[in-house]
Parts: structure tokens; C-alpha cells; sequence
């Protein structure tokens, strides 16, 4: 138990220091990564099993960003987008100070960039959001926080944060709800 | 463990209950004539109760009552009788902060566990209550028929329950004949074949997870799951009281999914894991999250823990 | 005419009765009971008067005469901390007899004592020490190891050497 | 051997030649009897959705009547007290009778049981031994024991004294004594393990009373009494048997402490639960003011009260009791009154509002009620048939003796056996309700 | 007593003039409506000073505030436990503000610390007053554990005032449950039937005594003064009637919940937070 405990409070001082320690090689976009967290010592101390994440839900075509942003010269000021990328509005998540290339790394857009500066793939998000949202992050790790699917005893899939938040508008979008049940009196 | 000790102390008694029951087969049969009488109905109406059936016993059991319901679905059905994991003892969270009360998990369960679907029964009742109301234990003020366009709706708060899976249940308790009981890895089940439907259980049980089949079940022969569990899902009868188990026939595997109603919910609020393993994600939530159980006060120890994972 | 003399008694008992009842009462009910309950209803402003307020309104009664301090702390993370909650109470540095006239003209009332100030090792600790209890995301400390990290020893104001309580981050 | 054959000839024919009233009456009921015996084999088919019962509401007006009729076949003791602990001697003589009735009751028990569950192919598996009794921990095994226990024992008193009479010999008190001295606490605690099988689940707070138990006895002993009284007065008005006056006043007294008892608890009750206010008060609060505007109850609980109510004053005066009229009028009403808080107040509240706070207006349905009548009507039947074979035995004008009957023999002075004639007309006044 | 309860979160303003109605149709319907006249009449023949030597000589030092309406407000208390770390400053500044006498508590914190037993350990020592100890000897294994501040929770259903045969225990228009304590005698009859032992009996006035949330603050405008002194947020005082409070948002917007909530008495002190040891 108490061993659970250090264990677990090793994981807090690991999220803390997160950018300090960059993971391996991160695999190619689009393609589904068995992912161990083999260097967050902590986290595989306490257990976390290996987990899968299945790939990013990129909209059609858009992926690789390189495609039409290799050419185009990096603008970094911030405007309103005209051309391209219109739709995209960040709604609920301090527009007023976020701006595009927070995340999205100017020289290779096939990546993101954390605040320290590392680089990580979509496929990695979840060191981005974690940045800010580091007990949602912890969580996330542990399985309570976000959709699991697998096995209860053994290999999990996970979902990136942006499987149910759309990192621009994070807010979870209402659901229609499926039929109540049927009242007492009218079941025949 | 003891649960199965139990059977070689009982096995004493089973020879003079063949005597009895010979002598009343024997009885019944030369009362009827013997043309009319199917051999299975008899064999069904003498059917011994599931934990006093040895491994040969269990054999014929299954396979007549496989045979009974390919008759009459149509379909061949699988049905185990796995014997519960060692070391395992299941425990359930369900995240109130998260749970938007979509009812995905109702139906996800409704087609898992081939519940009738006409008449409707529902394993799961999802509650809609009031934010700043006084809180859940006053039941009155939920809600279970709310039929928004759009869920969650502002204002509001959902908790789904069912069984709660109690370490000290009432029903079991109150069962006169022994036709549910808690087995070792915490899950409560009904021997769907012994239940003489006196609903006592349902009297019994504060939570209002068990169910009645107050007539033949209405299950379609096409939306049947074919992967039964003696236990669990297999179809019921009428007039026998049937409850969650949470998908037996699943998560009775050392590699086994998860329940089908933690694999559906969208916004991950529902929660599966071996309370008895430090590392599982129950305990993690038990150790580090504010949790309640559900009437608390009645001492019944559910191994289902509410949490808040804000 | 016997009985009319009991009767006569007897109403002259309840007579008696009747009337102790209600002087007594008239005596012993105060005037406002039933104002605004079944209470004496009165109370309710002696419990607005019971004593003036010992504490201020944090920045805004401390705010006052030590504007630049205000200021400062406004801008850290020990923002959410009233001045009150470190220090001692308002009265026991000025003496008013109504807050709502201290903070008309706090000019005019004088500081009568020092205001407290308990050791740094006793404050600070109290909040930050490293507890199971402390909720996951407040800063906590493991204050021996912090120290030993540092190579220094637990002294009374100790954390006075690296942090400024007004503005704590380094 | 051969002499009981015959013995149950001759009873046979006893209980199956009557006058054209008698039959009337047996074809009245066997009417009901028919179509409740038909309806049963609809709900069989059909399975219990025929009711109104629903998840939300599990036991409905079955298990109502069941409770009711557990207090009159327990009050059948209230007779055997006086009899036996302070040898009255009027009662003692009508003791059988009550006995008889308490038989009845529990046989009307076990079929509204039988109507009730949902498997009755299976009821073999609660049978010790054979089936897996839940014994030690569940109260409905235990219900089973106590219930066929007392079912026995007061058939065996009976068929002891009754042989022993109708074979013209003394039936001897060392055997009926120590059967009869059981069977008061035996009474007792048939009606007590009832009122525990609902009184020991903490998932339905109304029934989680320590008064439960207490309240049940004491309307018991009401109610069952009160039946009893009406039963013995036309007794005595369609048969040559003589019910002493003073049996029948004994009997109204102690309605009038059992009935004041059972007001009192039902104070008590009421008092702990309003005045405290807690979440447990919701169930008394449906039953006598509505609850979310769901108020179908309220009517009839106040009814029972105020019925309640006025017998219990009628019963507290003695010219009251011993005038016919009021005393007719004051069992009818605690009958009606105690039929009502007992039954449809006790049982169907328990699940109002439901464990997860949802409420469910229960009323039978046609289906239930038809059964339920049935039920009443089997018992009436049973009783009427028992009535119409212990009478002339009781009078001496039926004895066996060598295997013949004789009928000489007339004990209370009369010369023509008269047998009903009346033909019972009000015979079950409880029936109607 | 009443027999239907309605759940109101935010009672209207009519929910204390209804109180004072229903008991004068109890009081017409008992015929004591002809006495009160008559005691009326009497004790407006009484001397006026015989009645000021009776009536209460309170210290006033200050005039009565005007402007204040107690109609027009209705306090609720949020205590989020998320955010508490013990550090006991409401404690002390609810001694210093209301000279609570040393060993009695208005407001305290307790400890729970859940460890490999059934129930958790609660402790508080002094309720909390010095803050606590990082360790304490005897608990092994915590694996949870969490403060939770304490401190009356003014129901709206309030089995105190239900109880106090004097009316020296009241509730206020605005919510607030307070104790006259030149009415009380002492009987400590309410302390008995506090479900959340939130009352003492004062060993200097020898009356009931219990947490007013700094009626002499709020009525003035100001926080109680545990909310002022909170460090982190903990404690939030907010006012019901204020449609743009923060509280009442937090109120109407989280999963609040109450302690005891099965005994309908609906504090109107919610707590963020809740785990299932707490009661």
C-alpha cells in the first residue's frame, strides 16, 4: 500500500518534470503504436500497463500538415484565418490568449511543441494537454479520466484526449440520449 | 472457496434426495402416461440447484439446456458455467462528475445480457437529479424518465445505478430457497432454474436492481447473444427475478473484456477492475478520489464506489 | 343559594388565575417576541450588535494605510491569502469602534499595537508542509528534505532566506 | 381401516345433503371459486404482467391479504387464552371453532402465497431437505415452517377432539393441553415471523419499524376476534349449537384493548416519523397526504382510520359491546378498517415511493381481484364445509359408533336434528371487501 | 410540525411570514386569540420601567445599523474539500472574532485518514486550531486522506429549534440559526438533538452556544470571519437572494452535497467533495 503511495506520488514529481524527459522515436502518423511508458520509470513502478492508442481523428486530407505547409512561409502574428482553416474557432479554452502556434510547431507542422520546446507527434498529444492539465493528465494515465476499452486484466486502449475533446473547442459536445424507459403503468 | 467447499458437505444429503426424488419421479411418471411426459421436462422440473451439481451433472444440465434453446431460438447458444478467478474480487466506479446520462450504457447492456426487450427490462436506471438539490439520498427528487433533446442539460446531474453488488447483501439474505448467493469474486447471480419468484429479493434490495420477469421475456431470436454465461446472460423465464452481473460471461476471463457498459460509455465514466489487485484502476480511484457508496447506512458494503474525478 | 356560593369561589379562583396568568405574561414576554417568529425578535438586532467585527475586510480595511504592500501581494500567487489570515486580526492593531466607520476615514484612527508577526517556521509550515491530507495540486513541501537539499537547518525564519512571504516565488 | 373409510363416507354425506339454501350457498361460492380457479390459469399462462404488480411495486394485493389473514388465523389464540390460562368455561366451549377458523386462514394463506409467486412448479425446492431452505438466515423459510407448523397443530386439536366426540368418548385433556398451551406462543410467533419478514429489510424504511411486530399483533387481535364474533352469531342462528352470551362479550373486551393498543402504536408511529422528518417519513406521508401529488391511497387510509376510530369507541363502552346492533356494526367497521391499514397500508407503501425514490400508483387489477375472491370464496367453502360436518358432531347429533351412525343421541335436548337452514347468507361478511 | 415539506433550495421571501402566519392560525385555532388580547391591553398598563428593569440591559456599542433587511437576504456556505489544507487559520480567527472559550469550537477541521480498516480515522486535535501534524503515531497505511471543516449548518429543517421549548433558538429571515441568549436556560436540549454536534453549552454564559456565521459581520456586509481568514478558498459565503453570487452559482452549477442528508434537515452549509466517510 504505502509502497503504492510513493509510487504514485513518484508519478506527480514525473508529470512535473514530463518535458525533461523525452520518449523515444515517435512513430510515423496514421499508424496505430503500441506505446509502454518505459521511461516514466514511476508509472511503470506503479503498474500502468502498456496501453494503445488508437490514431488521432484527423479530418480527411488534412494529414500531413507538411503537405501544403512546407512551402509557406511561417507568419506567426496572430490574425483571423481567412484562406484556409476558417472553421476552425477556438471556443472555451482562453481564446483570448491562445493562439495557433502555442501548439503547433512553426517549422514542422507534422508535429506539436510543447512549451519547453520538445517536440511530440499527434499521436503523443497527450504530453500537450498534460502540460496544463496535469491531474487530468495523471488521471488519464491511471484510467480514470477519458473512455477504456481491452481488457479489465490486461491490454487496454486508451483514447487521446482528442478523441472526445476537440482541443479547439474542448467542451463536450451534448449527446442526443437514447429512450427512457418504459413507466410502470404502461408496460403490458 | 468455501462457496464450492460447501458442495461435499452437501453431497451427503444428495443420496437421500435421489431416493426422494426418485420416488417422486417414479410417482409423477406412472401418474402420467409416459408418451405425453418429454423426458427434458421432467429432467428440468427435477433440476438440481447449480452449486449441488457435480461436474457430470452440470454436463447433461448444459447440454439440455442448450438444446432447449436452440429449439427455441433457432440459434446455437453457448453456455458456460466458468468457475469464478482466483484472487479476484470486482469491484465498479462510476464517475458522477463525468456521466453526461446518454442511457448508452443501458442499452449496450439490454443487448449484452439478452434482456426482454418487450416487455422492457433494464439492468441499468440512469437518474437525472437537480444540481443544489439536496443531494442523492433523496431519492424523490430524481428522476428516471427524462427525455431531453440534447444530454447532459445545465442544471442537472446523472447517476446511473444498478446492482451495486453488495459484500453484505440483503437479497441473498432473504432468498428462502438459496437461488442467489454471492459468489467468490464479489458477484451476486440467480440461478435462473431454482428462483420460485417469490420477489422477496426485490423487496429486499435498496438499490432496485433486481428484476422481474413478469412474463415471458420478449427476446428476438436475431438479437440474441449467442455468448452465455450459466449465470449471467443466458435468456431467462418468466417468473424468475434476474439482475446485473456485471457481464459474467465476460469478465470471468484472466484476459476477459471489460463489461459491456464500461466499454460503451462515451465519456469514460464508468470504471472495471479487480479491487483485490492494488494496481487496477478501481483502486486508484478508491485511493485518490472523494467516493461514496449508495445508502451507506444500510451497512450493505457495495463494492460499487461513486466517485468525483474533478 | 349554597351552590351559587362554590360557583361564585370557583369563579373567583380562575378570575385570579386568569389575571396572574396575564400580568405574569405581560411581565415576562418581551415586547418584540413573535416580530418576526417565535422569538423575541429584538435579539436578532442585538446579535448584529453583539461586538464590533475584530477583523477587517482584508486588502480593502489593510489597503488603507498599506497601500504598496497591497500591491505587491496582489501580484502573486499569495493573493488569495487576506493579510488577516498571517497577521492578527485587524483589532488588535487598530481600535475602532465600528468598522463602518474605520473604513469611512481609516485616516483618523490610530495604530494602537504592532501588528503580529509569528515566525516565519510556524506560518509558512503550516501551510506548505508535505501532507497526505494536502490536496494533490497545492504546492507542498517535504520541509527536511527541502532543507537538507539546500544545506540549511530549520531556524526560525528559516524560509525568510529565499522567499518573501509578500512575494513568494523565487 | 376399514371403519375411518366408512367414517369419511358417512361425513361425506353429511357435508353434501343439506337444504336448497345450502346449496345455494355452495354453488354461490363455487361460482367464484370457478372463475377464480379460472383466472389463476390465466395469470399461469399469462405470467404475473395480468397483475399490476411491477418492479417497482412487487407485492401487491396478494401478499396484502396474506398479512391480513396470517392475523386472524393468529388470533384464533386470542379464544385459547382465556379458555385455557383462566379456564373460562363459555369460551372453551367455542374454542374449535376459532381453531377452525385459524385452519382456514392458513390454508387461504398458503394459496395467496401459491398466487403470488411466480414459479409455483418450483415451491417443492422450499420443502426442508428436498429443496435448499434458506433456513437460519431467510424469514420466508421460516414463514413456511411456522405457518404449516400452526396449520398442523390446530389440525391436529381438532381432529383429536372431534374424533374423540364423534366416537363418543372423552377426549383427553393431557393431550389436548399441552398441543393447545403450544400452540399460543406457536400463534404468536406465526404472526410475529410475518411481521419480521417485513419488518427485517432496511431497503424499505416504513417497514423497518421496531413497531412493526407490536402493531401487528395488536391489530391482529382486533381484527381476527372481531371475525370471529360475527362468524359465532350466525352460528348461532342457523344451527341448534348454543354460543353463551358471555363468550361473545369476553371476546369484545378484549377487541377493545387490542384495538386501543393498536391505535396507540399507530400514534407512536406517526409521532416518531412526522415529528423527526427524516427521508423515512415519505411513505406515511403518501398514505395519509399524498406525496408529489400522488394521493390514491389517501382516502382509504383515512377511512380505516376513522373506522378504527369509531369501533374502538364503540367497543369501549360495555352497552355498546353488548347490544347487537353496535356490536355488529363495530366488528364490521375494525374488520374494514383493519383490512384496509394492514393490507393495502402496510404492504404496498413499502415500495412507495420505490428504492430509487420513484412512485408507482399500485391498484389490482380485475385479474388479482378475481383470484383474491376466489381465494376468499375456497375459504368460506372450506370453512362452511367444516362448519356443516363439526356442528352435528358437536351436538351429538352425529356419532360414529362400530361404524354406524347414529343420531339418537341428542345431547342438547333437541329432538330433530336440525341442520342449517338459513343457509348462511352472510356467512363470510369479510368476504366482500 | 409539518407534515409536507417542500424542497426548496431558495426559499422565497414569504418563508419566514409564513412561519409567523401558520402560528398565529395555530394559536386563533387553541382560542388563546381572546387572551392575547387581553394580555395586550395589560401590559400596555404595566409601567413602562418595571418592563425595562425585566427586558434585557444589553451593551450596545454601537447604534443599531439601519438599512439592513433581513428579508432581503438568504445565506448559504459552500465548503469545498478539494482545496482545505488544514492549516486551522478559520479556526483561530472564529476564536479571536467571537472569543469562543478555549476548549469549545464553533468551527473545527477534522482529519480523516483512510488506512487498511473499514472506516477511517478521524482525528482533530484541539479542532484543529494549531493545524496538524504531519504524522500521527497509531495510523498505519493511510492510503487517502482528506480535512474536513466543520461547523453548524443552519438547516432549513432545524431539529434544534424544533426542540427548544423556550424560543431562545430561532431562525432568523435570512436563514441563519441563532440562540437568544438571554432566553436559553441551558437545558442543552438542542445540543442533544444536533445531528452534526455543532452546539455546546458555553461554560461562561451557561447557554447554548453555537456558530451565528459572524451574524455581527454578515449583517454588516462583511464575510464570517472563517471565510476571511481562509487561505485557499476553502469557504465560500455567499447570499442566495443575490442572483449574481458566485456561491448561489456554484450552488446551482456543482455537485454539492450535505452532510447527514438523510435526515431532510437541508443544510445550507454544501460541501465540494464529499466522500462517502463523511458524516
Amino acid at each position: 500500500m504505502r509502497k503504492f503511495l510513493s509510487s504514485a506520488f513518484a508519478i506527480c514529481l514525473v508529470i512535473a518534470l514530463t518535458p525533461a524527459m523525452a520518449p523515444g522515436e515517435s512513430s510515423s502518423a496514421g499508424e496505430a503504436i503500441w506505446r509502454t511508458e518505459a521511461t516514466d520509470a514511476g508509472a511503470k513502478e506503479s503498474g500502468i500497463p502498456e496501453f494503445f492508442v488508437p490514431p488521432p481523428p484527423f479530418s480527411d486530407g488534412i494529414f500531413p500538415c507538411s503537405d501544403c505547409h512546407e512551402d509557406q512561409e511561417v507568419n506567426p502574428e496572430r490574425r483571423v484565418l481567412e484562406d484556409m482553416h476558417e472553421d476552425i474557432q477556438i471556443i472555451n479554452h482562453n481564446e483570448k490568449e491562445r493562439w495557433c502556434l502555442d501548439c503547433h510547431n512553426p517549422d514542422n507542422r507534422d508535429v506539436l511543441r510543447l512549451a519547453s520546446g520538445r517536440l511530440v507527434s499527434f499521436e503523443e498529444s497527450y504530453y500537450l494537454c498534460g502540460q496544463c492539465h496535469g491531474t487530468i493528465f495523471r488521471d488519464w494515465k491511471a484510467g480514470i479520466h477519458g473512455r477504456r476499452t481491452g481488457e479489465w486484466n490486461g491490454k487496454k486502449t486508451y483514447r487521446l484526449c482528442v478523441h472526445c475533446h476537440n482541443p479547439h473547442q474542448p467542451r463536450f459536445k451534448p449527446l442526443a440520449p437514447q429512450p427512457p424507459p418504459v413507466k410502470p403503468k404502461n408496460i403490458k | 472457496m468455501t462457496k464450492y467447499g460447501k458442495n461435499t458437505v452437501r453431497e451427503t444429503k444428495v443420496s437421500r434426495r435421489d431416493l426422494l426424488k426418485g420416488a417422486a419421479l417414479s410417482a409423477a411418471a406412472a401418474a402420467l402416461p409416459a408418451a405425453d411426459a418429454k423426458a427434458s421436462v421432467w429432467e428440468a422440473f427435477f433440476q438440481r440447484h447449480f452449486q449441488e451439481l457435480n461436474a457430470r451433472e452440470m454436463e447433461k444440465v448444459i447440454s439440455r439446456l442448450e438444446m432447449e434453446y436452440a429449439e427455441k431460438y433457432g440459434k446455437e447458444i453457448k453456455i458456460s458455467t466458468t468457475k469464478p478467478l482466483p484472487g479476484v474480487l470486482f469491484g465498479y466506479g462510476l464517475d458522477i462528475s463525468r456521466c453526461i446520462g446518454c442511457r448508452r450504457c443501458v442499452y449496450a447492456c439490454v443487448e449484452e445480457n439478452n434482456q426482454s426487450r418487450d416487455p422492457q427490462i433494464h439492468w441499468i436506471t440512469v437518474l437525472r437529479f437537480k444540481k443544489g438539490d439536496k443531494w442523492v439520498s433523496d431519492m424523490e427528487s430524481a428522476d428516471k424518465y427524462y427525455n431531453p433533446d440534447k444530454v447532459p442539460e445545465p442544471g442537472y446531474f446523472y447517476m446511473p445505478t444498478q446492482c451495486q453488488q453488495c459484500e453484505n447483501p440483503p437479497c441473498v439474505k432473504v432468498c428462502p430457497t438459496q437461488a442467489t448467493w454471492s459468489e467468490d469474486d464479489g458477484i451476486v447471480v440467480v440461478d435462473y432454474n431454482w428462483c420460485i419468484g417469490c420477489r422477496y429479493c426485490m423487496a429486499a434490495c435498496p438499490y432496485g436492481a433486481r428484476h422481474f420477469n413478469w412474463m415471458k421475456p420478449g427476446l428476438p431470436a436475431e438479437e440474441i447473444n449467442t455468448k452465455t454465461h450459466y449465470l449471467g446472460n443466458r435468456p431467462r423465464y418468466s417468473g424468475v427475478v434476474e439482475k446485473c452481473t456485471f457481464c459474467i460471461q465476460r469478465t470471468r476471463n484472466e484476459k476477459g473484456p471489460y463489461p459491456a457498459c464500461v466499454e460503451i460509455c462515451p465519456v469514460g465514466a464508468r470504471k472495471f477492475g479487480n479491487l483485490l489487485d492494488p494496481k487496477s484502476e478501481i483502486r486508484y480511484c478508491i485511493e485518490n478520489k472523494r467516493i461514496f457508496r449508495l445508502k451507506e447506512d444500510l451497512n450493505t458494503h457495495p463494492k460499487f464506489f461513486y466517485f468525483f474525478a474533478t | 343559594m349554597e351552590h351559587t356560593k362554590h360557583l361564585w369561589r370557583a369563579i373567583l379562583i380562575l378570575v385570579i388565575v386568569a389575571v396572574g396568568y396575564l400580568l405574569g405574561r405581560g411581565f415576562l414576554v418581551p415586547d418584540s417576541f413573535g416580530k418576526y417568529g417565535h422569538y423575541r425578535g429584538d435579539n436578532l438586532q442585538e446579535q448584529m450588535n453583539i461586538r464590533v467585527p475584530r477583523h477587517g475586510n482584508g486588502y480593502e480595511s489593510c489597503g488603507f494605510c498599506h497601500e504598496e504592500k497591497v500591491e505587491t501581494i496582489l501580484e502573486t500567487p499569495h493573493r488569495v491569502i487576506n493579510c488577516e489570515t498571517c497577521h492578527a486580526a485587524l483589532r488588535s492593531h487598530v481600535e475602532f469602534d465600528s468598522i463602518e466607520k474605520f473604513l469611512e476615514d481609516p485616516g483618523s484612527y490610530d495604530k494602537t499595537a504592532e501588528m503580529e508577526i509569528h515566525s516565519a517556521q510556524e506560518l509558512c509550515i503550516k501551510c506548505h508542509d508535505y501532507q497526505l491530507a494536502k490536496p494533490d495540486d497545492y504546492t507542498t513541501i517535504v520541509v527536511v528534505e527541502h532543507l537538507e537539499e539546500r544545506d540549511m537547518e530549520l531556524g526560525p525564519d528559516v524560509c525568510l532566506e529565499c522567499h518573501d512571504p509578500h512575494d513568494p516565488e523565487m | 381401516m376399514l371403519d375411518l373409510i366408512k367414517h369419511f363416507f358417512i361425513a361425506l354425506k353429511q357435508v353434501f345433503t343439506g337444504s336448497r339454501n345450502y346449496y345455494i350457498w355452495i354453488a354461490f361460492l363455487g361460482f367464484w371459486i370457478l372463475l377464480g380457479l379460472g383466472t389463476y390459469m390465466i395469470q399461469l399462462k399469462e405470467g404475473l404482467i395480468v397483475t399490476a404488480m411491477r418492479d417497482q411495486v412487487s407485492w401487491g394485493f396478494y401478499l396484502s391479504n396474506f398479512t391480513f389473514l396470517v392475523g386472524v388465523a393468529a388470533a384464533g389464540v386470542l379464544l385459547v387464552i382465556p379458555a385455557y390460562i383462566y379456564n373460562f368455561k363459555p369460551i372453551k366451549e367455542i374454542v374449535l371453532f376459532g381453531e377452525m377458523l385459524a385452519i382456514t386462514a392458513i390454508s387461504m394463506c398458503i394459496m395467496f402465497i401459491m398466487a403470488d409467486i411466480g414459479r409455483p412448479d418450483r415451491v417443492w425446492h422450499l420443502i426442508p431437505f428436498i429443496g435448499t431452505m434458506n433456513f437460519p438466515a431467510s424469514l420466508l423459510a421460516w414463514d413456511v415452517l411456522v405457518l404449516n407448523g400452526y396449520l398442523f397443530l390446530n389440525l391436529a386439536v381438532v381432529l383429536y377432539v372431534l374424533y374423540r366426540i364423534a366416537h363418543n368418548k372423552d377426549y383427553s385433556m393431557a393431550v389436548v393441553r399441552p398441543l393447545v398451551i403450544m400452540s399460543i406462543p406457536w400463534a404468536i410467533s406465526i404472526h410475529t415471523v410475518t411481521a419480521f419478514l417485513y419488518n427485517g429489510l432496511p431497503a424499505r424504511p416504513f417497514w423497518n419499524a421496531s413497531i412493526l411486530a407490536p402493531r401487528f399483533l395488536a391489530s391482529a387481535f382486533a381484527a381476527g376476534p372481531a371475525i370471529m364474533i360475527l362468524l359465532f352469531q350466525i352460528i348461532r342462528k342457523i344451527s341448534p349449537l348454543e354460543i353463551d352470551n358471555k363468550a361473545i362479550n369476553k371476546i369484545a373486551e378484549l377487541i377493545a384493548y387490542a384495538l386501543g393498543f393498536n391505535l396507540f402504536l399507530f400514534g407512536a408511529e406517526m409521532f416518531k416519523e412526522f415529528y423527526s422528518g427524516t427521508v423515512h417519513m415519505a411513505p406515511l406521508q403518501y398514505m395519509y397526504f399524498g406525496l408529489h401529488g400522488h394521493n390514491r391511497l389517501v382516502p382509504w387510509m383515512w377511512m380505516a382510520f376513522i373506522f378504527n376510530l369509531i369501533a374502538f369507541a364503540l367497543f369501549l363502552s360495555t352497552r355498546a359491546r353488548e347490544n347487537p346492533v353496535t356490536l355488529n356494526l363495530a366488528c364490521s367497521l375494525v374488520i374494514v378498517g383493519v383490512y384496509v391499514e394492514k393490507g393495502m397500508g402496510l404492504v404496498i407503501p413499502g415500495f412507495i415511493p420505490g428504492a430509487l425514490g420513484e412512485i408507482y400508483e399500485y391498484s389490482p387489477t380485475n385479474h388479482e381481484l378475481l383470484i383474491a375472491i376466489g381465494i376468499w370464496a375456497l375459504g368460506a367453502l372450506l370453512y362452511t364445509l367444516m362448519l356443516k360436518f363439526v356442528i352435528p358432531v358437536y351436538t351429538g347429533e352425529l356419532r360414529f359408533s362400530d361404524g354406524m351412525r347414529v343420531s339418537a343421541k341428542v345431547v342438547s335436548g333437541q329432538e330433530e336434528p336440525a341442520l342449517p337452514e338459513q343457509g348462511a347468507g352472510g356467512m363470510v361478511p369479510d368476504q366482500g371487501s | 410540525m409539518e407534515p409536507i415539506k417542500e424542497k426548496i433550495v431558495i426559499p422565497d421571501r414569504g418563508a419566514g411570514m409564513k412561519d409567523i402566519s401558520r402560528r398565529g392560525f395555530l394559536r386563533a385555532a387553541m382560542g388563546v386569540s381572546i387572551l392575547g388580547v387581553l394580555s395586550s391591553v395589560l401590559s400596555a398598563v404595566v409601567p413602562g420601567k418595571i418592563k425595562q428593569a425585566l427586558a434585557s440591559t444589553k451593551l450596545q456599542p454601537e447604534p443599531v445599523r439601519t438599512g439592513y433587511n433581513p428579508y432581503e437576504h438568504y445565506y448559504s456556505y459552500i465548503i469545498n474539500l478539494h482545496k482545505c489544507i488544514g492549516c486551522g487559520s478559520c479556526v483561530r480567527a472564529c476564536k479571536m472574532e467571537n472569543d469562543v472559550p478555549t476548549g469549545f469550537y464553533r468551527t473545527w477541521v477534522e482529519r480523516y485518514q483512510k488506512g487498511e480498516e473499514e472506516h477511517a480515522r478521524i482525528d482533530s486535535p484541539e479542532g484543529g486550531l494549531y493545524g496538524f501534524p504531519a504524522t500521527t503515531a497509531g495510523v498505519e497505511g493511510v492510503s487517502k486522506a482528506y480535512f474536513v471543516p466543520k461547523m453548524c449548518n443552519h438547516c432549513e429543517q432545524t431539529p434544534c429549534v424544533q426542540v427548544c421549548p423556550f424560543g431562545a433558538s430561532y431562525k432568523t429571515p435570512d436563514g441563519l440559526i441563532l440562540v437568544d441568549g438571554d432566553r436559553c436556560m441551558g437545558c442543552s436540549y438542542c445540543v442533544q438533538a444536533c445531528p452534526y454536534a455543532s452546539r455546546f453549552i458555553n461554560p461562561l454564559t451557561h447557554t447554548a452556544d453555537k456558530c451565528t456565521w459572524c451574524y455581527h459581520r454578515t449583517s454588516k456586509g462583511l464575510k464570517p470571519a472563517c471565510v476571511q481568514a481562509c487561505p485557499t478558498g476553502t469557504r465560500m459565503f455567499g447570499d442566495m437572494k443575490d442572483r449574481y453570487d458566485p456561491v448561489r452559482h456554484l450552488i446551482e452549477e456543482e455537485r454539492t452535497g450535505v452532510l447527514q442528508p438523510q435526515l431532510l434537515t437541508k443544510p445550507k452549509c454544501y460541501y465540494i467533495g464529499l466522500d462517502k466517510e463523511i458524516r
